[in-house]
């Protein structure tokens, strides 16, 4: 086991030049911009594709479910489907159950706005373009409310709007009334939409997920309870490729692409390190 | 020679014909048909009378398992179907009102989803589903329901005659529907002229607009409320249908003796989905065989759990932490105190606080949740009571925290780094504080032992722990090391479940290769049994 | 001062150096941040707030950053005003979004008066069981909230049994018995020991056939009622490699995640705090 | 005894037995039941999180209060609170208007935020140590760990594909390895941990509809 004096100095020392080795690696890509090729996901082209044959007015219902702290992977997600909702004039419905965030989900809305009226020229306005519906608490309880009465969940908008009567919902009253459900999760209710809400109305489901929780898909996309899904940063890069508007996503690929060549380096290095020692009998250690 | 490409090519223009009516709103479709030659209609006639359905097929019932919204017409698959035919039901309030012309029509166009086989939670997995069509019809979507107007001073006077808005409550809104903004006919694109129109207002009268909105939303919701009962009195009525093919704007009807064959329905409240039957047997099998092991665990107290590697490891990191003098850490991440890997690691922790009294070793638990916390100092309370050493037990050394995930993560780094434990359990639910606690804990050469269902948490307690209960094993141990009949006898119970799961994964890969290989065999029972469905 | 160091003179030079060094950076990262966001000559007010904020925001981010190194006073200051911030937030939230709407609004925004009735039938018995969770904080009164904890506890197991049936058990042994049918009914007619045989036909099948021995080597590994000897003993070893698999493609696949959080965070700095405009 | 556990108990049974048996019913007003039990739900969460504020802000009022050890940190934490919660409630009540500077949303922008993905993103530091210390190929399983996180790593980043069109004369052949491994062995064994919660949970709601298990009930009578 471990633990004398001597290792303990020793394992400080190798982690604080891990830290550094990894803090250069993601900050010196910043300064190049090679371009990078890349072909997008299967699990992300299908929710691409999905979005892209829909009919302006068709509706979304979108689950953002994470805060500040997952904002780098899940954040960029965002932007990239609600520019193409509005991109194709599909009406993006947004529900949380995590209301820390909703101060990043009213930017991520008004960005996209911006963009869609920069690159399109188009007017988007809340309630009619699109709905924040906001928090509510109540987790699954919110899912099994939602997946009968939308209305009745949020009686007012975030902007404390009435939701009877607006433009956006139009139509849509329960979950089976949406074209599509997304959750972007940084948590566990990706299987909590599934399981109270899209396994029961029969609504195609995609997710976007942190890169932790997205190998846990796997199952629920294969067996067709899902019918694609972004995983991490990566997989908002391959869906900013696919739209053609690259941003956060894409331009973090190059030092993704270094930390991670200088990880397996680093670890490569420590087994060859290994046998080496092995090999050649070192008695210490 | 002309006649034959006419056969083709027709066909492949009515399909795009199709294929453009299907993007179009329905009233478009005539003007898209051109009118036929006689030649033209002549070989129409002739596809057509091939592609009618059997007559004696033609049937209509109450679509089963639900709420009492769907009638299902059904018909069999005409044996040679020419190219480019659609399907038309007309549906009838009575029969008489197909004389009358008064019907509505519902097309369905020939495709594999439009098979009884894409819909097995209705007619199964047989090989016959293949040879039915089938079309959903649900009335209110037929004879959609008067959609309510705009509130106009009529109509809040409706409401009010009904009750729903008492007199003064009738002026004060008639009042504050003057003040709504007029639509202006120009729309710039900086301020929409509705908030433009409102800057104007006094603060009175704002207040008045706004009661006005919340007073429109309310009353669209009772109008949603009434649209929704007018729709359930038109899905219940009885309807009469007619099926009929339909080619290039010629359609023709279904007929027995010249005489159009009219079937009728009626949908029916059900009481329960069938389709779920698979799901109700197993959920309740399975809570009988939890259940029933669960007394025989309590009358029996000594049923068998397999060793499990990492337990013998609790007690030597104890020892070594004594040995060492230095305390022994206890966290329970950040589940309350309904999450079922906590209730298992307050059976491991109350075995450790027992063995810890034992050596006269510290134990500091760490928690992230007020009533976790509580039930926590109990647990370690009675463990040093039962281990002979009351008066060592400490109350302060069993504490909150912090109650937000990150702020929980620095303060029992912090400790860590700060009092150099021997040994740290990590065991409960964990998120993304998993390794940044089992990294600081590392770093101070503890031994340490993690337990979690959190499987995505796992390969961080793996890779940095020295001994790590993965998933059920952490239910496992804590029923081993506390006997506590409950928990051993649902590991028995669930252990069932699991040999049920794994014969059927096997059988059912062995069967379904062999169906596929076996014409005529089409494993009917065993889809239904484990196709999950939700009707 | 911490209270690890004792009476070491050695350890106290050290604190001591190390707050001074922690004053000069403290210094430094002002200077800088006078000299890029220029917080005193903007235009308004909110141009200066946002300068002052974006100051605020990379001096948080720093500091956090310093933990690596060590903890230190700046840390804990920083790591407090977030939990305090955070809590202050939830509080709001937890009116304006939770209570205000579905409470406060429709009893005491009532429109009308049969609106208020409506309001009333419909939240009068969450709202005196949504107290009585409250009692929870009383120690003599605690018990009251068990029915409030019932209650929620109840309906959420009764809900769980049958859509965990549906979704985790059904769903995923249904997908996990048909797809050898379907690799082997489905497969593309190509020679075999092709390129396109491998991707086609063979490929799909073992796979599915991994899948099979997978699954059922990991729940056996989790079966407790036997002793895994002999052939147990190979299955569940079978067991723990696919598992060994399975945390390394996660860990693989977490490597990503994590340090797309850093990556955000370096963007950030550079990008709105130094104005470095990225390539 | 009977107010303080039997009754609750039952309770359970009874909501839990309807909560069940409901989902088997398509009528109409079954499907309302749910809903009206669902927004009772939501409410009552609304003051199960408020119960969450109250206990923290009172943790470190305390804290203050007796000047317990680093209380002057918890200073930072009530000046963070209540200087959100009183902007806030300033916004709600004088209301401030799109061209004025929100105090509250700034707190919420400039320290929350990056607070948050800060202390989050430091564990990009520590999974990069971990793999460094540990990923060592002592044995199978060891190695099979190893090697599916260095594989999967690779795969999942652009420049494995100049890597595999350089090496193997296919840019997707790295990728496809990883593919593969996601979705042949990681999908096999989240399978089968899937299954495995489900059964746990369905046995632990079983254990607390029939009130076998009650830890969650607290204290001891």
């Amino acid at each position: 086991m471990r633990t004398p004096e001597i290792n303990r100095k020793r394992f400080e020392l190798a982690r604080r030049c891990v830290y550094v080795v990894i803090a250069l690696a993601v900050i010196i890509p910043y300064f190049f911009n090679p371009k990078q090729e890349f072909k997008p996901m299967a699990e992300v082209v299908s929710v691409y594709e999905k979005i892209d044959a829909m009919k302006p007015g068709d509706q979304v219902l979108m689950a953002f479910d994470y805060d500040p702290s997952s904002e780098a992977e899940l954040y960029p997600m965002s932007m990239a489907l609600l520019r193409h909702c509005f991109k194709k004039g599909v009406i993006p419905v947004i529900v949380t159950h995590w209301f820390a965030g909703l101060g990043l989900f009213e930017k991520a809305c008004n960005e996209a706005a911006e963009d869609a009226n920069s690159m399109w020229g188009k007017k988007i306005v809340s309630g009619r373009d699109y709905a924040l519906l906001g928090f509510r608490p109540g987790w699954t309880d919110l899912i099994v409310k939602i997946e009968r009465d939308l209305k009745g969940a949020y009686e007012t908008d975030y902007f404390k709007q009435p939701t009877r009567g607006m433009k956006a919902l139009e139509g849509v009253n329960s979950l089976e009334d949406f074209e599509l459900m997304i959750d972007l999760a940084a948590g566990a209710t990706v299987e909590f939409w599934i399981a109270y809400g899209t396994d029961k109305s029969g609504t195609p489901m995609a997710a976007g997920t942190t890169a932790v929780s997205a190998p846990d898909l796997y199952p629920f996309y294969k067996s067709g309870q899902m019918i694609g899904f972004m995983g991490g940063l990566r997989g908002a890069a391959d869906y900013e490729k696919l739209l053609k508007i690259p941003d956060r996503g894409e331009r973090g690929m190059l030092a993704q692409s270094a930390a991670h060549i200088i990880i397996i380096l680093l670890v490569l290095g420590a087994n060859v390190h290994m046998f080496a020692k092995r090999l050649f009998g070192n008695k210490r250690d | 020679m002309r006649k034959s490409a006419a056969v083709i090519v027709k066909p492949l223009t009515t399909l795009a014909v199709i294929a453009l009516a299907a993007m179009l709103p329905a009233g478009r479709v005539a003007a898209q048909t051109r009118p036929a030659t006689t030649t033209q209609a002549t070989t129409q006639r002739a596809i057509l009378a091939e592609a009618i359905p059997v007559a004696e097929s033609l049937r209509a019932f109450d679509l089963p398992n639900d709420g009492g919204k769907g009638i299902i017409v059904q018909w069999a698959k005409p044996a040679d179907e020419p190219n480019g035919v659609t399907y038309i039901v007309q549906i009838a309030r009575t029969k008489a009102d197909f004389q009358a012309g008064k019907f509505e029509t519902q097309e369905v166009s020939p495709s594999p989803k439009a098979l009884a086989s894409a819909k097995p939670a209705y007619f199964g997995y047989s090989d016959d589903a293949n040879k039915l069509y089938y079309a959903e019809i649900v009335p209110a979507a037929v004879f959609g329901p008067a959609k309510p107007g705009p509130l106009t001073p009529e109509r809040l006077k409706k409401f009010a005659d009904k009750g729903v808005l008492t007199p003064s409550e009738l002026d004060r809104a008639l009042a504050a529907m003057k003040l709504l903004p007029q639509p202006a006919p120009t729309t710039k694109p900086t301020t929409s002229p509705a908030a433009k129109e409102q800057h104007k207002l006094t603060p009175a009268q704002q207040a008045e607009l706004e009661w006005y909105q919340v007073l429109a939303a309310y009353l669209t919701k009772l109008d949603g409320e009434h649209v929704d009962a007018e729709i359930d009195t038109i899905n219940s009525a009885p309807y009469s249908f007619r099926l009929g093919v339909k080619l290039d704007g010629q359609v023709a009807l279904v007929s027995h003796d010249g005489e159009p064959i009219v079937v009728e329905a009626q949908a029916v409240v059900n009481l329960f989905k069938w389709g779920k039957l698979n799901n109700l047997i197993l959920s309740l099998a399975f809570s009988a065989v939890v259940v029933a092991f669960i007394q025989v665990a309590k009358r029996k107290p000594g049923l068998f759990i397999r060793k499990i590697a990492g337990l013998e490891a609790i007690d030597e990191a104890i020892g070594r932490a004594t040995e060492m003098d230095r305390p022994v850490f206890f966290t329970h991440g950040s589940g309350s105190v309904t999450a079922l890997p906590v209730i298992a690691s307050l059976n491991i922790l109350s075995r450790i606080a027992y063995r810890a009294a034992e050596h006269d070793s510290r134990v500091r638990v760490m928690n992230q949740d007020p009533i976790t916390t509580a039930v926590s100092q109990e647990i370690v309370q009675q463990a040093y009571t039962e281990a002979g050493r009351p008066d060592a037990y400490n109350p302060d050394e069993v504490s909150l925290v912090a109650s937000d995930q990150f702020s929980y993560v620095a303060a029992v780094s912090g400790r860590m780094v700060r009092e150099e434990p021997g040994a740290i359990f990590l065991m409960g639910t964990f998120g993304a504080d998993s390794l940044l606690l089992s990294e600081t804990g590392a770093s101070t050469g503890a031994i340490q032992i993690a337990g979690t269902d959190s499987y995505t948490q796992l390969p961080f307690f793996v890779t940095t722990c020295d001994y790590t209960l993965m998933g059920e094993e952490l239910y496992a141990a804590s029923a081993y090391l506390s006997r506590e009949p409950r928990l051993l006898g649902s590991l028995r119970g669930q252990d069932v479940g699991k040999a049920f799961i794994m014969i059927v994964l096997v059988l059912g890969i062995i069967l379904f290769t062999a169906a596929a290989a076996v014409k005529g065999w089409d494993l009917d029972w065993l889809r239904r049994l484990l196709e999950a469905s939700n009707a | 001062m911490p209270d690890d160091l004792q009476d070491n003179p050695k350890s106290i030079i050290r604190h001591y150096v190390e707050m001074g060094v922690l004053a000069l950076l403290l210094v430094v990262f002002l200077a800088v941040s006078l000299w890029r966001q220029d917080p005193l000559h903007q235009k308004d007010a909110a141009a200066t707030m946002k300068a002052i904020g974006l100051i605020l925001a990379a001096g948080l981010t720093l500091t956090m950053y310093s933990f690596l190194y060590r903890d230190n006073p700046l840390f804990k200051i920083a790591e407090n005003l977030y939990v305090g911030v955070a809590l202050g937030y939830m509080a709001m939230f937890v009116w304006r979004q939770a209570l205000r709407p579905m409470v406060y609004e429709p009893i005491f925004h009532a429109p009308t008066w049969s609106a208020l009735q409506t309001a009333l039938l419909h939240k009068t018995v969450p709202i005196i069981v949504g107290f009585m969770l409250l009692t929870r904080l009383s120690r003599k009164h605690g018990w009251i909230s068990r029915y409030a904890y019932a209650l929620m506890i109840g309906w959420a197991a009764g809900l769980a049994i049958p859509n965990i049936t549906n979704t985790y058990i059904l769903k995923q042994l249904y997908a996990a018995v048909t797809p050898l049918q379907q690799a082997i009914t489905s497969a593309p007619n190509t020679p075999a020991f092709s390129y396109d045989w491998f991707v086609g036909t063979a490929g799909p099948v073992v796979g599915t056939l991994v899948i099979l021995i997978g699954t059922v080597s990991v729940l056996f590994y989790f079966f407790f009622s036997v002793e895994h000897k002999k052939v147990g003993r190979a299955v569940s070893t079978v067991g723990i490699w696919f598992l060994m698999v399975s945390f390394g493609a996660s860990f693989g696949y977490t490597v990503m995640g994590r340090l797309s959080l850093l990556i955000g965070r370096v963007q950030f700095l550079l990008d709105e705090w130094l104005k470095i405009p990225s390539t | 005894m009977f107010l303080k556990r039997t009754l609750p108990l039952l309770i359970v049974f009874t909501i839990g037995s309807l909560a069940f048996v409901h989902d088997f019913i398509p009528h109409p007003l079954s499907g309302e039941f749910r809903s009206e039990m669902a927004s009772w739900m939501m409410i009552i969460g609304g003051f199960g999180m408020f119960l969450g504020v109250y206990s923290l802000m009172h943790m470190h009022i305390t804290r203050i209060r007796q000047k317990m050890a680093g209380w002057g940190y918890s200073v930072f934490v009530f000046i963070g609170a209540v200087g959100m919660i009183a902007t806030g409630v300033y916004g709600d009540i004088v209301g401030v208007s799109k061209d004025d500077i929100d105090l509250f949303d700034w707190g919420y922008k400039y320290i929350q935020v990056p607070c948050g993905a800060t202390i989050f993103s430091i564990l990009a530091f520590f999974v990069a140590s971990a793999a460094f210390r540990t990923f060592r190929a002592k044995n199978m399983a060891a190695g099979l760990l190893l090697g599916a996180a260095v594989i999967v790593m690779f795969g999942r980043v652009p420049i494995c594909e100049a890597v595999g069109g350089w090496v193997f004369n296919d840019r997707q052949a790295i990728v496809n390895v990883a593919n593969a491994i996601m979705n042949y062995p990681n999908l096999a064994v989240k399978r089968g941990l899937l299954l495995g919660i489900g059964l746990a949970a369905i046995a632990q709601s079983v254990r607390v509809l029939f009130g076998v298990e009650r830890t969650y009930l607290g204290g001891a009578d």
